[in-house]
């Protein structure tokens, strides 16, 4: 057993280390928040570093790379707060290359900009295909699809799609008439497609609102797993974002708690402190084993998809959660003021766990898996 | 078991009502319809309004009455909050002066002092702000660093920075926590001054929150002059002046109003897959329950206040519970509506930035926990490490150890 | 306002704590588990204090008082974890006290022991009246009732009914066909009536689950608006039972926190323990207020009696939950040892929050009462 | 990421499981159909079985080849325990003699001790126990107040009691750490030794739990006299030999199974009711979620051995979240199931009356957080009030101050 990088996976995540590091994404992510043109677009990054290939195939032109890789670099993303465009086209990658999309080979080289439409798989309590609402708790079915041959014709509203807004090619996930979900590939900026971006509290995500009325797209040929392990990768993406951000809280959480003192002792010395430090750690750890597992499912288990990558989320959500409040709680008032960097953790926490499915969700996914006897076989090796 | 006030107070009562109702229609509209909007004008009919209530004996009402108050006791001072809260009005401009830094002039100022400070600050012509928190104090509220140095000619000279104070904006004066002696215990060497906050050097800087808006202030001090008449009680006594401030300050906290369970469970109700939702259901339940508790919590410091104990520590933890709670109202609701609510004008993305701050406000949560454990429960305290040290020496122990 | 107790409410306090301290009912509640003659019958202590008729009038041989005077009485037992008999007769007689029962003098008087058999208000999600299940999380409907003039047939089960192993006369609510509650004095020795006693995990609570086939009584001349006040009071009292047992949980981990040391400092001056004893007593001064607002409610605000009452219930729960874990914490390994006395709180903790709805189901309620705009009118006074 | 074995390790892998195979027949029967019952008869039956395996080279596997090991690394121990698993056969009997108490004597013992007790406790035919906490030390192992004193003819007579051990009810031998000098810093004056279980004094008593079971045993030592060859390192060295145990007891924990979350959601999926709670589901979630991390957390402590790491301290957060976790899954299907969840024979309520001792065994929760926060994270420690003050001293003052 051996749960180590490789030498490729040690070089990948540093190689988005220093191409992040070069960066102003922290300053970018304060910035942003008043002035819309000083966020930064991250996509040049991700071509020069290759993101946008790295689930597709090489002989498509990509890097042929798993599920755990691209959830490294989501981690290195995370913990400078950067918005690299990762939740939209990496799943978006990994159904137009399996679904024998023909412009595969820009897609991998950055040349189009994909993103996905996110479609949550059905559950004993909720059966249907559904999108994420604009707003409220009932979930609207994913957009209602009619095959004909190789185009689909779309009718639906996707709410707060990551990275939808700045994409060439949209995949879009329907809903057919017998229940069934197809995936289909259109045009941006095709008839019927209408793109309203956006963002909340957290001015690194951008977020797109996308209406598809009789809007048609090229059917791309892949089964409802494939989809459904779309959905999980994003999970995923964001439960590896969520660690990167929570580790980062967490390292200038304890280097505060060593330099303040307070009563003639450094803060960190009194258990208050730091035992919460060590609550930080002990989701943070608990988070990176679940990637892990999220990563093995992808490569050797398949089946144990829906729940690895949920746990990851479910997880990882509630580590950033928890790192983000005490990190403003560590530091004191300061903590809460604009200049800290502290509220950006916090502002990054509190969007997250409301996208795709959202956190809640995807703990109930856990359950649900478990409790329709779809956990792990079990003990591994 | 009686909420019902005794005969005098429903006479006080009544005597409170019928004046509001009276003079309400003075009262600046601060909210809805008509409201004023510009900021100076706000300030100035706030100015005036606290001038009306405290002609009126609304306001410092528990002072002395040979400084303009009514001699009344903190049962009363509820009351007229209630009544003002029911009347809709605006309550008074200068919260801390009137009930923290008056007092501590009563209780400490040289009848010069009193004579010159408490009436405009009474009536709202002066307004007053608390210069004690520093940001490398923290928790630790006599870690001050600001200095003062006296010269030969008995003035002081001022230099440091203040933090985490209100009002500087539009305060004419602050009572101000300075070191003047560094090679003493820290608890020994302070003195309180009274500082004019126009006067040359001194330097009011808007401290942004993570909602954007600036809720406190940072105050600089960079050769600031006052005069020797300025210290109030003895020099180098300034602690035990500053406790009285504390002490009037945990008069006023634990009574107001906060977060109400009714507001979140409207936002729930309205969404109908939340309002039938089990998990939703339950945990607006636990935190409404505990919202509620407070509440009552609330009434039971009035009850003690009336038989004339003062409600103790353990009535803090109110405000745990009540910051928790929100957190988790936000939370919920936030987590129901989804990004929309996290909106910068979204019903609830105030309330979210702010409770983290909250958390903070007043002595953390960790602080005001060692408080009760000591005082309510009598738990040994920790042991302490500055005990007798100079305060000079400490700091360097600090320095070194920081670097280590 | 005045929150202070009366002098009668002070004399009837200390009364039943200087009744209690006669016993020895932690002893009971330890020697119990394994043996059940051990266990205390506090039926005699009860007459004797007048804890039958305390909330019967007066012009029926009652004491008259109110609910907030009895849960007074349930606060001291809980305090010694006495097995004191309320939860059955308090809610019975004030039904049969409002119903116009013949014999309530002889039920004033402690002669005859009535016991009520708790059926749950209908709520949004849980739309009829119910009764406690024998096991699993479907609750059954109450008993079905036919109504032949003052005689009430009932059929059907209601398990874990406090007391009702013991009662001579047990108060039955039965559901009629249009769905309405009736409530009826069933002789408990009569035809159709059959008793199974039973306990489970805390030797001081006398369960029995009931069954009746075919069982007749005598109708009660109550609303919907008495009996479920029956079962709020019966919710009040479990919540005031529950303050006791964790005040006495708090005082005697304070003691034991000043007195034990580790490297050199008494454990109460670490933080970890400290804010854990100051927690406890958070919960608890929650409880107690919530105690209050219950009295009140059931004397002078009757439309806030479902909210009060299960908000106290609900708090209270959570308190001796955390107190009785805390408790054996703070006690490190001998906390966990049959012969300390807080294995003891928490079999009482264990077995409270499951009975009578449960802590859960009231802490719903709180909610269900918030959602349908039934929460407190507004600022009292 | 491999979650196979080496080529090496699969070899070795092989090797086991075919010796299993071929004799798991003789492993004693302790569940299910064909249970032995009789306690004295499994015992013996687990004696021989430990001998068997310590023949075959699977226990004590770890240890030097000239003590009857097989010289292998951790990694190897871990595919033992696998394989073991897998072929549904009892462990060894004496995992503390093997796993902690035997390398502590290898490494601190006499060649006299070494050819005495190693061979019968590697074979089972000598079981150990381990005699370190005391009722009164607490978290404070270092605390040791069971006295020995050295008498002239060189022999040492014990005095006190030790507590929360296991074993002691049919042990040989145990490992015992007394104070043999109070007037020195409580870590310098302890002695290691071993004591002979039926040695005249020592009375064992059954510590009952929660549940009603004695998990533990308190054992009393009452002018129990031992020989001069009985001291194990330096006189006055024993806090080094303890420290020894204590580091290979950390490597045998955080390995192990623990609560399984299908076993959970199998009782709640047989409820309908609660398989279709919002409330209920998300629970299950939350809590299942947490314990599939640690089940991964510990491959990434097999993955650490296999690279040459010790597990770091972080490990141990592994049992904090189990324990909580099982609390939470406990409370949950008891409230689902209702009051006959905690029936005597219920299927939960040994896990419910177990978790809260469990909570403390093997050093609280706090304890652990302190640990990791100053080793791994790198806090600086509280300050401690009792370094460098003499055992007897110390013990005066707490007696003092529990008085006060």
């Amino acid at each position: 057993m051996n749960l180590e990088l490789s030498d490729e996976q040690e070089f990948l995540r540093e190689a988005a280390r220093g191409a992040l590091s070069r960066l102003k994404t922290i300053e970018a992510a304060r910035e942003g928040l008043e002035d819309e043109s000083a966020r930064l677009d991250l996509w040049p990054t991700a071509i020069e570093a290759g993101w946008p290939g790295l689930l597709i195939a090489e002989e498509r032109g990509g890097a042929g790379l798993g599920a755990y890789d691209a959830l490294l670099v989501a981690q290195e993303a995370g913990r400078v707060l950067a918005g690299a465009p990762l939740l939209g086209p990496l799943p978006a990658s990994l159904l137009l290359d399996r679904g024998g999309y023909e412009r595969i080979g820009e897609v991998a080289a950055g040349e189009l900009k994909a993103a996905w439409l996110p479609a949550r798989p059905p559950s004993e309590l909720e059966e249907a295909w559904t999108a994420d609402p604009i707003a409220g708790m009932a979930r609207p079915p994913a957009p209602a699809a009619t095959v004909d041959g190789d185009t689909v014709t779309l009718n639906g509203t996707v709410a707060w799609a990551p990275d939808a807004g700045e994409a060439d090619v949209l995949v879009a996930i329907g809903r057919t008439a017998g229940g069934e979900p197809v995936a289909a590939a259109v045009d941006a900026g095709s008839a019927g497609v209408s793109l309203e971006p956006g963002w909340r509290y957290d001015a690194t995500r951008r977020l797109a609102t996308v209406t598809l009325a009789d809007a048609r797209g090229t059917r791309l040929d892949v089964s409802a797993q494939d989809i459904a392990q779309a959905w999980y990768l994003t999970q995923a993406l964001i439960a590896a974002e969520s660690v990167g951000a929570a580790e980062t809280a967490l390292e200038v959480s304890v280097q505060y708690a060593k330099e303040r003192y307070t009563f003639g002792r450094a803060i960190g010395s009194y258990q208050a402190i730091k035992h919460s430090l060590v609550e930080m750690l002990r989701r943070l750890e608990n988070a990176k084993s679940l990637l892990i597992y999220a990563g093995f499912a992808f490569s050797d288990h398949p089946d144990e998809i829906a729940y690895a990558a949920s746990a990851a989320r479910s997880v990882a959500g509630g580590a950033l959660d928890y790192a983000a409040r005490q990190q403003i709680a560590v530091h004191g008032g300061i903590g809460a003021t604009w200049e800290h960097d502290a509220p950006l953790t916090f502002r990054r926490a509190q969007l997250s766990r409301r996208l795709v499915g959202g956190t809640h969700d995807a703990t109930d996914r856990v359950g649900e898996e478990l409790l329709a006897g779809r956990g792990p076989a079990a003990e591994a090796a | 078991m009686d909420l019902n006030d005794t005969p005098e107070q429903a006479q006080y009562r009544a005597q409170i009502r019928s004046w509001l109702e009276e003079h309400k229609s003075e009262a600046p509209v601060l909210g809805g319809e008509g409201a004023l909007t510009d900021p100076d004008e706000i300030l100035a009919a706030r100015r005036a309004w606290q001038g009306r209530l405290a002609e009126a004996g609304l306001a410092g009402a528990t002072w002395p009455k040979e400084f303009g108050g009514q001699g009344v006791g903190p049962i009363e001072n509820v009351i007229i909050s209630q009544e003002m809260r029911r009347a809709g009005v605006p309550g008074i401009l200068d919260v801390i002066g009137i009930g923290m830094l008056g007092p501590t002039i009563i209780a400490h100022g040289t009848d010069a002092q009193k004579t010159r400070y408490l009436g405009p600050m009474l009536h709202g012509d002066e307004v007053w702000c608390q210069l004690f928190s520093e940001p490398a104090a923290g928790s630790d509220l006599a870690a001050v660093q600001t200095r003062a140095r006296r010269g030969d000619d008995g003035t002081w000279t001022l230099n440091g920075q203040k933090v985490w104070t209100t009002n500087e904006q539009f305060a004419s004066f602050g009572l101000l926590l300075a070191r003047t002696n560094p090679d003493v215990p820290k608890h020994k060497g302070m003195t309180m001054f009274i500082v004019t906050m126009d006067a040359p050097g001194v330097t009011v800087r808007g401290l942004r929150q993570i909602s954007g808006e600036a809720e406190f202030n940072e105050v600089f001090f960079d050769d600031v002059t006052v005069d020797a008449d300025a210290v109030v009680g003895p020099v180098d006594g300034g602690w035990g002046v500053g406790l009285t401030t504390l002490m009037f300050e945990r008069l006023t906290i634990g009574l107001g109003g906060g977060y109400r369970a009714a507001r979140f469970a409207q936002t729930i109700a309205a969404d109908d897959a939340a309002r039938r939702d089990a998990g939703v259901r339950h945990e607006l339940g636990e935190l409404s329950a505990e919202l509620e508790a407070i509440r009552w919590t609330g009434y039971r410091s009035i009850s003690a206040l009336q038989s004339g104990q003062i409600p103790g520590p353990e009535f803090g933890l109110a405000k745990v519970t009540m910051v928790n709670c929100a957190i988790r109202a936000g939370d919920l609701v936030a987590d129901i509506i989804g990004p929309d609510a996290l909106a910068a004008d979204g019903n609830f993305s105030y309330m979210i930035s702010f409770l983290p701050g909250l958390k903070s406000a007043g002595g953390t949560e960790e602080i005001l926990r060692n408080t009760i454990g000591e005082r309510v429960l009598g738990l040994p305290p920790e042991p302490r490490l500055d005990k007798g040290v100079p305060f000079s020496e400490l700091r360097a122990k600090e320095k070194e150890g920081a670097a280590a």
